[in-house]
Order: structure tokens, then sequence, then C-alpha cells
């Protein structure tokens, strides 16, 4: 075991607090999330203003809704294969946590720093489509049926995009750790100039793009929200579900689209380095994972105003643009990237 | 629910699917699935019943009557006030619009006529809850293909209307305002400024809306070539007002078969018509009908006429034995009175010619072959209110 | 239109308004329905109202779309029967304090515009857009035959019409695809817009009436028990 | 029912779960006619903004719904779906009847197909009366009921008569 913030802790107390520490970097962004973009940026978008009774300015909003969703009756559909059906929410939650292991949030504050970390990370989100499809057939409810094989469809076909974006970044940091990788950002130069370091997404432009659609596709918010489509599908794979179980899709969703922020910050932005900063001090320890949320901000205010603005693609439609679209622009991304990784 | 049994329904629609518009070389087991009759998409309680090939309609049915109120037999058994008071609520978003026609209609019967004063400002108040009706269904749309936003544009500036038709009315959005003979009241104190501010403010969620939702590209792609329907087939089933429009029929009831009572003749306005007939051609004629609308509006206000709102007609109003069939270019289409009248105190016989009814009705042929995002938009771009389905 | 140029703008009534238009048009329609034709009325400047046999209904239809009546409107039906609730099917009168008077003569049945001899009475209404005509077409019902044939093959827009004429009357569309219900549960019985069809609200407790003092027939024993 | 089951809590803990329900009222708008655009109105229009008292209008499934409003005229043949619908909501469940039409009949208390009054089929907690009522009305119907979840006690849940907005001006 590593230390974290080089103070020696005992076995246990590492557990305790990774345990912590873990639970927070997954929830806190999703409830920041809950509350200042589905609350307050959406009401302000909508010339609203949103929750103003519970707490200041409504802030305790989502406490309401917590303790709330823990006192709601948990139903389960009759017809509904009771165990795969209670089970499917922690399937997704779980992916979630997985993403964040791999998350850096300093220079020595991480989870598991692991060489393959953002291969493994690729790979675990993956699994919430298994929870995904888990919901949706245990319902039984044609809704959710759909929904379930339309996520289905959309994580696959999104999940190409998504690992032919991130290969750019792979082949000019020549790494896959995303330790290294924000190392490699601040430690770059362009053209000489050091002086920001090489935030990825200065020559990885295309790809920070490829990364931003496909991500919203992976999350499943409009406009590619066909899985959970309101209007068409009532809710989806999420029809059925009530109380907790509810409340567990509904902080799986936030808490993803946080730790996908996280990483996109990673890959992209610089993660936890700010420039001018030497990226080898204790300093990062500490501010680190504030730069990090305030970078994951930087993303999730894109993905949350497309959220709010756009109509929805069909499901058509949406393949199309991945198989189309994403996929030959991303691989012509790589080839450029490697060539020039040959040039320079 | 016990009104159709299933299987009767299943034989019925694998009837249909004979002659449906999709590839049906590759067997599939088939899905029914059940919209309705409370799901987002339908507006209040539409049901359909979609047998799915895939995500593929092969077949669907509507099926309403959720929202069946009986008004036929009920104006047989109110006296031609209580009338008024009851069809306001057929299309409960366009209430006025609904008065007119009957008005016009017991009008016609009785042979009077309103003043020129009370003409206006009924035509004034028609095209206000056309804009009343419109902009909900334009934000509506919005709703229909995933963007939340314009719903609440719709209804911030649809309130701008519902205040002006509450200061003449004081309903706002049953007014009962109409009467035999003319209005009730003339219009308050400063109304006309008022109005005309009003009108300012929807010409700028015309113009918000434009661009936010019309030029949006993923807008275009989920409404152009959606829904197609071709002028004749349209007529054939009686679709009307804008869903006819949008298809190159340039029949407008408020210019062509203006009954008396209402003064559209009195101004120079535009019928808005388009080629595609799609989607998307429906949803651009309603917002251009709304622009139009405040413009009518505005000329109509200049030249107001003085004068009485209130023609001589007898306290207690029997209306002579007749038949009479007015209609006029409602919100959602042409809605008509067919009133039968027998020298009494009620009606004998109202047959409401509704304008959804025959809108709707050409949804199976619309919705053969189409994907199930698609029968939303479709349904959506349609525009109809149950009341007025289902009376 | 073209129709309403041709009327006299005028509000005496002796003076007999001439309506060109129409006038072609009855003409044309006598003489294309031939032996279907029974009965018209025209109201000059303003409508235009054909009988036709019951038989000749469905023919009257195609003639109808191959003159040019593309526009569909509405179908439906009138039950000519006087109400034989009377004047209590008026919200004028409390049923409590005016009991309603059984030995009152019936009256007697009346056909509206363009006749009529039978109690039950299609009527249509279709559309030309192109020139703005339009026309009512009636059709009697035999009173022993209460059955019709469909307009769908021409007007496909009549399909739900005719379920709600069959639901409403009680008549039979013959050939209609699709015969179910339209609006009311399927249990449902009888035929709401017939004029014998009582509305049982407003015969058991009369508006404003003093609501809940009689028990609902049916159940006495539950009304004076509570 | 969740961790609230109709046992005793002590009363702070009472109070908290209370006001969390309280502030968190995910509704299930039952849009039936007339009605529900004024409903609408109320949870959409920036004018009105339910949103501000913690009622959220999101929920497309009646599964994840505290309180629904039936707003407008049920029917006959709509009335086993409000009742399903009714029956597919989770405890703790508040339903708001909106509208002279789903109260009594209203306009059409002499229709042959209406059913007068929702109550008839499910438990009713508020009425709002009005035809249509106004966006304020419906509000202060939400309002009434929240005191009420403030106050209440999970045991004895519809013990208390049910709420009629204005019945008291």
């Amino acid at each position: 075991m590593s230390p974290i913030l080089s103070i020696e802790i005992p076995f246990w107390g590492q557990t305790i607090f990774r345990s912590i520490g873990g639970l927070a970097a997954a929830l806190g962004p999703a409830g920041l999330l809950v509350y200042i973009y589905l609350f307050k940026l959406m009401s302000f978008v909508q010339s609203r203003l949103g929750p103003m009774e519970a707490g200041p300015q409504g802030s305790l909003q989502l406490l309401a809704e917590v303790g709330k969703f823990f006192q709601k009756e948990d139903i389960f559909p009759e017809k509904a294969d009771r165990i795969v059906f209670a089970l499917a929410p922690f399937v997704v939650l779980m992916s979630t946590f997985l993403l964040v292991l791999v998350v850096p949030f300093g220079p020595d504050a991480w989870f598991v720093n692991l060489d393959t970390g953002i291969y493994f990370a690729l790979a675990v989100s993956s699994v919430s489509v298994i929870g995904i499809l888990m919901a949706g057939w245990a319902s039984a409810s044609k809704y959710s049926l759909l929904g379930g094989l339309r996520a289905a469809g959309q994580l696959i076909a999104y999940e190409l995009p998504l690992v032919l974006a991130v290969m750019g970044v792979v082949i000019q940091a020549g790494t896959l750790n995303m330790q290294d990788i924000v190392l490699a950002q601040a430690e770059g130069e362009i053209f000489g100039f050091g002086g920001l370091g090489n935030p990825f997404i200065l020559t990885q432009f295309v790809g920070f793009v490829i990364f931003l659609i496909a991500m919203q596709a992976e999350l499943t918010q409009p406009p590619f929200d066909m899985p959970v489509a309101e209007s068409e599908l009532v809710t989806g794979y999420m029809t059925e579900y009530s109380g907790i179980r509810f409340l567990l899709f509904f902080v799986g969703e936030f808490a993803t689209a946080g730790v996908f922020s996280m990483i996109a910050a990673v890959l992209f932005l610089g993660g936890w380095w700010v420039p001018g900063l030497d990226p080898d001090s204790n300093l990062f320890n500490i501010i680190g994972p504030a730069v990090l949320l305030g970078k994951m901000f930087i993303v999730t205010t894109l993905i949350f105003w497309f959220r709010f603005t756009y109509p929805r693609f069909r499901e058509d439609q949406l393949q199309k643009i991945a198989w189309k679209f994403l996929i030959p622009i991303s691989l012509a991304n790589i080839v450029v990237t490697g060539v020039l990784k040959v040039v320079f | 629910m016990t009104a159709i049994s299933e299987t009767e329904q299943l034989r019925y629609i694998s009837q249909q699917a004979a002659d449906a518009r999709v590839n049906v070389e590759i067997e599939t087991e088939g899905m029914t699935l059940n919209l309705g009759p409370q799901h987002p998409a339908t507006h209040g309680t539409l049901r359909i019943v979609a047998k799915l090939d895939g995500e593929q309609v092969v077949a669907a049915e509507p099926i309403m009557g959720y929202m069946h109120r009986g008004y036929e037999k009920l104006a047989e058994v109110r006296t031609y006030p209580q009338v008024t008071t009851l069809i306001n609520r057929i299309d409960w978003v366009g209430s006025f619009a609904n008065e007119t026609s009957f008005i016009l209609a017991a009008e016609k019967l009785m042979e009077v006529e309103a003043p020129p004063r009370a003409q206006y400002i009924r035509t004034i108040l028609h095209e206000m809850s056309r804009i009343a009706n419109v902009i909900l269904g334009i934000g509506d749309m919005g709703v229909q293909v995933g963007a939340v936003t314009p719903i609440f544009f719709a209804f911030r500036d649809r309130e701008y209307v519902l205040n002006q038709i509450e200061a003449v009315t004081g309903g706002r959005f049953h007014p009962n305002f109409d009467r035999i003979g003319g209005l009730k009241d003339d219009l308050p104190a400063g109304w006309v400024q008022n109005t005309k501010n009003s009108m300012d403010k929807i010409r700028g969620f015309c113009d918000q809306i434009e661009e936010l939702m019309y030029g949006n590209e993923i807008f275009q792609a989920r409404t152009r070539g959606i829904g197609i329907i071709p002028p004749e087939i349209g007529l054939s089933y009686g679709v009307s007002g804008v869903n006819i429009r949008a298809s190159g029929v340039d029949w407008d009831a408020r210019r062509d078969n203006m009954p008396h009572g209402l003064s559209y003749d009195k101004v120079d306005w535009k019928v808005w018509t388009h080629p595609d007939g799609d989607s998307y051609a429906r949803m651009w004629c309603r917002l251009q009908e709304v622009r139009e609308g405040t413009y009518i509006i505005d000329k109509l206000l200049d030249d107001l006429p003085s004068g009485p709102v209130m023609a001589k007609v007898p306290r207690i109003i029997k209306v002579p034995a007749g038949e009479a069939y007015v209609e006029t270019e409602n919100p959602l289409g042409v809605m008509g009175y067919y009133v039968v009248s027998k020298g009494d105190l009620n009606p004998f016989r109202v047959k409401i010619r509704s304008a959804s009814f025959n809108n709707v009705a050409i949804a199976p042929w619309l919705l053969k072959g189409v994907y199930v995002p698609d029968i939303i938009t479709i349904l959506g771009s349609l525009y109809f209110v149950l009341g007025d389905i289902d009376r | 239109m073209s129709d309403e140029t041709a009327v006299a703008e005028t509000e005496d009534a002796e003076v007999v308004l001439v309506d060109e238009a129409r006038d072609a048009l009855l003409a044309e329609l006598t003489t294309e329905l031939a032996d279907g034709f029974v009965e018209s009325h025209l109201q000059a400047g303003d409508d235009l109202w054909v009988r036709v046999h019951r038989d000749a209904w469905v023919d009257a239809a195609s003639t109808l779309m191959h003159m040019g009546f593309s526009y569909f409107s509405f179908l439906s039906a009138i039950d000519w029967l006087p109400s034989p609730y009377g004047r209590d099917m008026t919200s004028q009168v409390d049923l409590t304090l005016d009991p309603p008077d059984d030995d009152a003569e019936p009256e007697q049945m009346e056909s509206g515009v363009a006749g009529g001899d039978t109690r039950f009475q299609m009527f249509a209404r279709v559309n030309d857009v192109a020139t703005g005509r339009a026309v009512t077409i009636k059709a009697d019902l035999p009173d022993d035959d209460l059955s019709v044939g469909t307009w769908i093959p021409v007007y496909p827009g009549a399909n739900w019409h005719e379920r709600e004429v069959a639901e409403m009357y009680g008549i039979t569309i013959v050939g209609h695809p699709n015969p179910r219900k339209l609006y009311l549960p399927g249990d449902f019985q009888g035929h709401p817009m017939r004029k014998d069809y009582a509305l049982l609200a407003r015969r058991i407790k009369p508006w404003p009436g003093i609501v809940d003092v009689e028990p609902m027939p049916g159940d006495e024993e539950d009304g004076s028990e509570s | 029912m969740g961790l609230v089951e109709s046992g005793k809590l002590p009363k702070p803990l009472t109070g908290l779960l209370n006001m969390s329900r309280k502030y968190s009222l995910w509704v299930y708008q039952w849009g039936l006619a007339c009605c529900a655009l004024e409903m609408g109105a109320a949870f959409a229009s920036p004018r009105y903004d339910v949103m501000r008292l913690g009622v959220i209008p999101f929920p497309a499934s009646p599964r994840q719904a505290d309180m629904v409003v039936i707003s407008g005229t049920v029917t006959d043949k709509m009335a086993p779906a409000i009742r399903r619908l009714y029956e597919q909501m989770p405890d703790p469940k508040y339903v708001i009847s909106m509208g002279s039409c789903a109260n009594c009949g209203g306009p059409y208390w002499d229709s042959y197909s209406v059913t007068k009054g929702v109550d008839q089929i499910v438990p009713v907690d508020v009425y709002v009366p009005g035809c249509p009522p106004r966006p304020e009305a419906l509000l202060e119907g939400i309002v009434m009921l929240q005191e009420r979840i403030q106050n209440e006690d999970m045991a004895q849940r519809w013990a208390g008569e049910p709420i009629v907005v204005g019945a008291d001006a």
C-alpha cells in the first residue's frame, strides 16, 4: 500500500479512509450535479427558480429527496424476476464505483494506480450495460424491455468511439496509466513552450469532442436519452423501480456523469494539475481533488447544457452517428496522431 | 380495461398488418405495445395499441373514449346559454373558439346579427384563443421530441395572452363570454394597448422558438419526412386546419367559408401553407399562424368600431325551428356545429364536428411502418386535444 | 366564395334570394343520383340539403366524391322521436317540485329540413375545398331495419364516425371492418343518443335536488341502513 | 413500506422524516381535461413554478411518484386505470383531486359516461375546487398538504378529514 498524503496509516485505517473517500468521490459529485444542474441550472435555462423552500436556496432539497426515498415502499412487480430485479441497480452503481478507483486526485492521492488504468476504466464502464439489461428484462414490462434493449444497443455502439477517442491520448502520452497521463500533460510542451504544459484538449481537440459526444451517449443524457425517453418509454428500464432502488439508479446516473467527466478532465484537461505549479509537490494532494472537481464542472456544464436544450435523436439516427461519423473520424484522428507522434 | 378483448384487438391488427407498408419477410415474434391511456406522449388520455416488429410499428390503432363526456346528449338537455358553458370545455386549450361557431349557428337560426364592435371583439378573442392554443402545441412538440425547455417558454408567454383574455372575460380559459346576439361586456379600459404589447411578446416568443427549436438540426432530423399526409388522403379523412394546409391545400375556413358574425374579411392576412406535408411542415405552419394571428389582432384593434356590443335579443332565448351548420377555423382545425332546433329552450340535436376527431382518424394510416419514437412525433405534430376527440 | 357573391346582400326577407351556384349543384346532384334522389332543401345563400334513399347512401358517397367533394366533414345520425321524458329533460324543471305529467299527449314526430318519414335519419356533410361548395346528405332508415352501408371505401375518414353512430344510435353499419364500441366501455348497455335513453342522474336526483335523500334504485336496504 | 413501518419513532426523527417527505413530493401528473392545463401552468409555467416548494414534476412513471394530481373529468372508462395507477404508487402516497369534475362530476353531473367524483375510486387527501381552479389554488392545496405531512404520524394515515382548499375562507 502506498502512502496517501505521505502519511503512514495502518492498513485498516487506510481501508476505512479509502472507503469513505471512494463514497465521497462518487456520491459527492453526484449530489452536487443534481443540485447545481438538475435543480438550479435547468431552472435558470427555463427561466424559473428551482427548489427554494428546503433550506436556503433549496440547498437541503437533496437531503429531503434521499430521506424521502428511504421511506418509500419497495415494490416488486408481480411478474418480475425478483433477484435480478433487486440486484440490477447495484450492478449499475458498482460500475460507477469501479470507475472511481482509477481516477487520480493528486500525485499520491489515488485509490489504485493501475498501469492499465484507462483500459480498466473503459472496461468497467461497460458493466453498467449488464445492470441496465438486467433491469429492463427483470421488470416484466414492455417499456422497460424496450428501454433496456435500446440502452444496450446504444452503449455498445458508443463504446467504440469512446475507446478510439482515448487512443489518441494514449498514443500521445505513451501510457495507459491515468496518473502518467496527467504527468505527461503537466510535463508536455507545445512547440517548445511548456508554460501551460500540454493539456491534450489542445492537441487532441477532435478526440475531446468525440469523447464528449460518446460520453453523452454512454450516460444516456439527452440528446441520446432514448433508453429513458420520458415521452416515449416513460422512463425506460427504470419504469418499474420505486423507492431506494430507483434512488440507486438515479444516483448512479449522476455519479457516472461525474466520474466520466473526471476521466475526461484527466484525459484532456490535465487532471489535478494546474499550470505553473510543480506537479510533484505535495500541495497537489491537498488541492488536487478540488482542481479536478473544478475541471469536472467544466465538462459537466457542457453535458448538462446540451441536456436541457437539445431534442432527442431517434434510435436509428443515433446508431448512424456512431458508425458513420464518430468511428471514422476517430480512426482518422488516431492515424493523424500516430503520424504526428512519429514526426515530432 | 374491459373495453376491448385482446384477442379481438389482435385479430384486427393482424388483418391490418397484411397491407402494412413494412417488410414482413423476416418472421419475428411481434410485440403489442400499449401507449396510454395515460402516457406522457398522448396529450392526455388517448390510448394507442401498436403492434411492433422490433421497434417498427406494423399497425397502430388509437382507442379513445377515456374522455368521452357525452356532450351531444348533454347539449340536448340544456338551454342554449347553458350549452355555451359546456362547449367551452371541448377544446380546452382554446376555449373561446369553441363558443364562436355554436353561437353563430344559433344566431343564424334566430336571424340576429351581432353589432360590428362585437364581431370585431369576437374575432380578436377567437384569434387569441388560437394563439393560446397553438403556442402550447409548439411547446409540447418540444417535449415530445425530448427537448424540455420549449414548454416552459410556451407556458411563460401563454400567460400574456391568458391575462388579456382574463381581463376582458373574467376567465383564464373558459370565458363563456359569447352571447347570442353579441358579447357579455365591452372591453375594459386600456385593454387595446396592453393587448398590443402582449402581441409583441408573442412575436418575440415566435422568433425565439424558431431559432431554438425549429432551427435545431436534431429537431429537423426528427420531424422532416416523418408522417407525410398526401393532400387527397388527408381530405378524404377529413383532416382540416393546419394539418391539411401543411400538405399544400390552400383552404382556410376563415377566408374561404367565413360565417357571418366574424370580421376576418375586414383585414388583410395571409394563409400559410407548406408543400411538404410532414411533421416539420405542420409545426412550421403552426408557428406562422401564431405570428399571423398577432398581426390580425393588431390590425383589428386598430380599426375597432365603436358602438354597442349586444344586439336586441329576448331575455329568454328560444331558437326557432330549423337546422343550421356553421363551421369556423379553430386552432385545431375546422370545428362545426350542426344545430337542429324545434323551437324550444334547448336544442333538439347538436352534432359537434370537432377538428381533432377527424385529424386523428388518419393516425392508423400514418403510423404504419414508422418507428416507436415517430409515433410520438407524428401524434405531437398532428396536435390534438382529447376533449376535441372524445367530446 | 363564389356562391356568397351571388346572393344579394339584403336584410329584407321578402326578396327572393337567388343562389345560382347551389341551384346548379342541386340540378347536377339530381341527375347524378337519379333514382336515389328523394327530396332536397335549398336555403339560398346558406346551405343545401339532399335526402337520398337508404339504398343509395353508399352510391351517393361515390357520386359526391366524383363530383369533387373530396373533403369529408362529418357523418352522424338524428333520432327524430320527441323526447318521451318531455320537459324534465330540460334543466329548467325541478322534478320534485314539478313532477312530470304522465298523461300528457305525446308529441308528434316531426322531421327537419329535406323531410323524412322515419325515426332515424343518417346525415353527412362533404365539402369541395376547391370551389367552396358543401352539401349535407340525409337518408331515412326504416324503423324495422336500422342498417346502412359503409362510406369507408370512399371516405376512409368515415370509419370512426360510423362507429360512433353505431354505438350511440344502435344503427348497424354494413361492411364496417371494425364495428367495436368507440367511446364507451365494452359492458355499457344501451345507446345513449337515442331520445328514449334517460339520463339517470336527471331522473333520480333532479337538479338541484336534495342529494342522497332518495336511495338509488336496487339498493333500498343499503339506503335505509346508512 | 420502506424503513419506516407503522411503529413509533422518536419525535425528532419523525419530524425529520416528515420534513424530507414534505419537501420532496414527486408528483405524477394525471392530466385528464381542462384542469390539466392549469396543472401544467402550475408545474411548468415560470410564473407559478411549483418546484420552489420541492414538488418535482419529473416522474413519468407512477412507481416513483409520491403524489398524484388527478385533474379533470374522470370517465367510467378511465376509472379502472386510475385505480390501477393508484395501486402502482408506492406508499406513502397522496392524492389531490383538482377541479369540479374530479371532485364531483362538475358540469357533467348528468352525463352517462362520467364518474361523479374520483373519491369513489381512490381516497383523496386534498380537494381543489374550481372549474378549472387557478394554478394558485393548486399551489395552495399543495402547501396545505405539505403542512399536513409535516405533522403527520405515519401510524395514523387517513385518520384526518380531507383538506378542501378555500373551505375556511
